[in-house]
């Protein structure tokens, strides 16, 4: 904590924010952010990568890193998405996408599944996300728009189930908002359950004291944090 | 009771009646019983409950059983996806009803059905918009909301194999709701690419047993 | 109802006792009682035999019966008792005696194995019992005694969760007193959970109302009704 | 974590302490992980609530860890056997606690330890000694027990043959408890006959993912 800096409600904090290190000449893409997810991840840790931008965390882990992958739909040992002749309607990830088996896989239906999600099994899961807290709030499920039809899936079950849930994401949203907030608006996903959070722009750990700024890419953590306030 | 081989889908949902609780496998079109779904927008029961993952992709299985009207409500985990637009319509027209249900927590409440257990609390949800109205208690000093079992008078399920005694085995993960549907309704009728001889399957790796199972039709792949 | 003799609190009803047959000259055995048990168990079933006496009822099932035996510690389509080089320690029942594998066998774990009973899929179970009473409470695990050791095993799961449970017993306990009681003296395993008293000296239908006497053996309903009103 | 491959079972039940909670799977002698708890009597753990479905056979497996006085409490379903006379006679004696579980529910709390079931309703020994001092609640007319997770610091479980990644497959009706233990326990060792290479066993087919398991260690058999 001493060397990093403590962004409370995001916003500010006793900071010590010149300690913290710039780590890249610029703003990372999805694939750098996939990249950083791996190298955080343990080896021989069990995982479930959630879909869109998260599936690209398995392209980063290390050939001997023996993490295994957990699909929600009933599979671990899952391999990388199946091409050509490897597809079989039978086999897919959690996105529908077809997908291949490693040695050492084995299949279990939903409710095998789901119970060593939520029996806290898994190791990490890696999830996007619309919006999270500084205190590891998390919503990713519905925007909460009128007219939206809400879809949750295994969300919440991975963000209640998981030992670890690393959130990727872009900082900033499209209108130039932060979507690290003080406290989220859109609907919840689930309290308290998001560890560390990686977007383009930094990395934070959260916890109750709120976020901890732990690197930087392209920005100072004092240019950051002024953007994150005026967000 | 014993299993029935039927000669074809038709005779596999026939009786089905208006207002039943209908669950229908699979995970997207993995383990999707399209032959039953079909044959169950032939046989005519409307007013329907559906209970499954997904609301339905394209224009058929599922999709075309919402497309014919017979569905006054869904209940799931995932109903928005790029290809659930029948789903999609019906909803915004305010002609489908949506509950919708934590993926794990739907798979749990068939298991508590099929079990025999009365209620269960559940961490899932906790804090959030599902959890509303529902019953909480803190145990271990974490909130938990009150889950209800959920039973079908139907289950339609897709698996691999049968045996003559309708033991099931499923092929990878087109596994993934039918065991937990073929234990929480009242009748049973799993679509097979294949049935065989009994003895054929390996005691240790039926899934399904026969026990749970009312009816079989084989569909080829 | 009409025809057979209600005993009401075992003891007295209105009774129609002349019109119950007597349908053996003398009193049964346990094989014969078994074969009673099996007569009324329909074709297809899915059953449970308790251990002791309640297993007999398997030599008494039609070849043709279509009946599939399940044993708590696991297995359905279970088979007679092994022998000789049929021994395998890993494959026994539930009362440890080492038994056979039908054909169309399936084997699960305890958790799945006790979900399928508590969740209603047995259509009968068959138990002995220490005291049944009219209305169907079953005492069958302790005796209460302050020296005995209690054990349940899946007595209770059984009776909870069978869709019919069948007793088998004998009607009278050493001492002469009945073990079909107005209200079980001995700590419970179930409440009203038994459809069907079978003993050596008669078969009841249990209920709300009280037993219902079907048929007696070696002796008239009345003599019957007689002894049990100063059991 | 990674599976940890034992030499013997003296490494596999290396670190266990003073006081905890032992789930022992096995059905009589069925699965029951012998060697494993002889090397726990070596180790020499102590005070340790045993969890296992019977309270020891003759005189070796439970039975000798009960003799070796290292047992304060026994969860079981049965422990009156023909055969379970070195707990009979420490019961007698005042000198081993025991809480009688009906069996199925013994199963279920360990479900719900590895599932993350924060409590359950269950209808089974509702109105019964085994109920007593229980909260109950009346479920569609019927009265259930509430009954809350069994966890263990230590399972010890016994199976037919693991992979070198720990995932487990177990023979006939020996797999009993040893499934629903191993993920039920912070620590999951289980003694197998035989270890054999990754991809040697039918992914359809594998009862226990190595995720639960912590250590394996082969002993023939």
């Amino acid at each position: 904590m001493s060397t990093h800096a403590l962004v409370a409600g995001v916003l500010a904090g006793p900071a010590d924010l010149d300690a913290v290190p710039m780590t890249a000449p610029g703003p990372l893409d999805k694939h750098a952010m996939a990249a950083l997810v791996a190298r955080d991840i343990p080896a021989g840790s069990f995982v479930n990568l959630g879909i869109g931008q998260p599936t690209l965390v398995a392209e980063h882990l290390p050939a001997d890193s023996g993490v295994v992958l957990h699909t929600e739909n009933g599979m671990l040992n899952m391999g990388p998405a199946a091409v050509g002749d490897e597809v079989d309607p039978d086999l897919t990830n959690a996105g529908k996408i077809p997908v291949t088996e490693l040695p050492g896989a084995a299949y279990f239906h939903h409710a095998d599944s789901f119970a060593m999600m939520r029996g806290g099994h898994l190791d990490v899961c890696v999830l996007g996300a619309f919006q999270v807290s500084a205190r590891g709030d998390l919503a990713n499920w519905h925007t909460g728009a009128p007219d939206a039809i809400p879809a949750v899936g295994g969300a919440m079950d991975l963000a209640t189930g998981a030992r670890q849930v690393f959130v990727m994401m872009t900082l900033f949203a499209k209108d130039g908002t932060s979507k690290l907030v003080p406290a989220c608006t859109y609907p919840l996903t689930g309290l308290a359950c998001v560890s560390r959070l990686y977007t383009d722009h930094a990395v934070f750990d959260l916890g109750p004291d709120g976020a901890v700024l732990r690197e930087t890419f392209g920005c100072s953590a004092r240019a950051l944090v002024e953007r994150l306030g005026r967000g | 009771m014993t299993t029935l081989l039927c000669a074809d889908p038709d005779e596999a949902v026939a009786g089905v009646r208006d207002g039943s609780t209908v669950l229908v496998g699979g995970f997207g079109m993995a383990g999707m019983p399209v032959a039953l779904i079909d044959a169950l927008i032939r046989q005519g029961a409307t007013d329907l409950t559906v209970v499954s993952n997904n609301a339905g992709n394209g224009d058929t299985g599922l999709a075309a059983l919402l497309a014919a009207g017979r569905v006054r409500k869904v209940v799931c985990s995932f109903p928005r996806q790029a290809d659930s637009w029948v789903f999609d319509g019906l909803y915004r027209q305010g002609r489908v009803e949506l509950e919708l249900v934590p993926q794990g927590t739907l798979a749990e409440r068939m298991r508590a059905a099929g079990a025999g257990i009365g209620a269960f609390y559940c961490p899932t949800g906790a804090g959030t918009p599902l959890a509303e109205g529902k019953e909480t208690r803190e145990i271990d000093g974490r909130s938990h909301v009150l889950e209800y079992p959920l039973r079908g008078d139907v289950a339609l399920i897709g698996a691999y194999r049968a045996d003559r005694m309708g033991n099931l085995v499923y092929r990878k993960t087109a596994r993934n709701f039918g065991p937990v549907m073929a234990t929480a309704a009242t009748t049973v009728v799993a679509q097979v690419r294949e049935v065989v001889d009994v003895g054929a399957l390996d005691p240790e790796a039926v899934v399904t047993p026969g026990l749970y199972v009312d009816r079989v039709v084989e569909v080829g792949s």
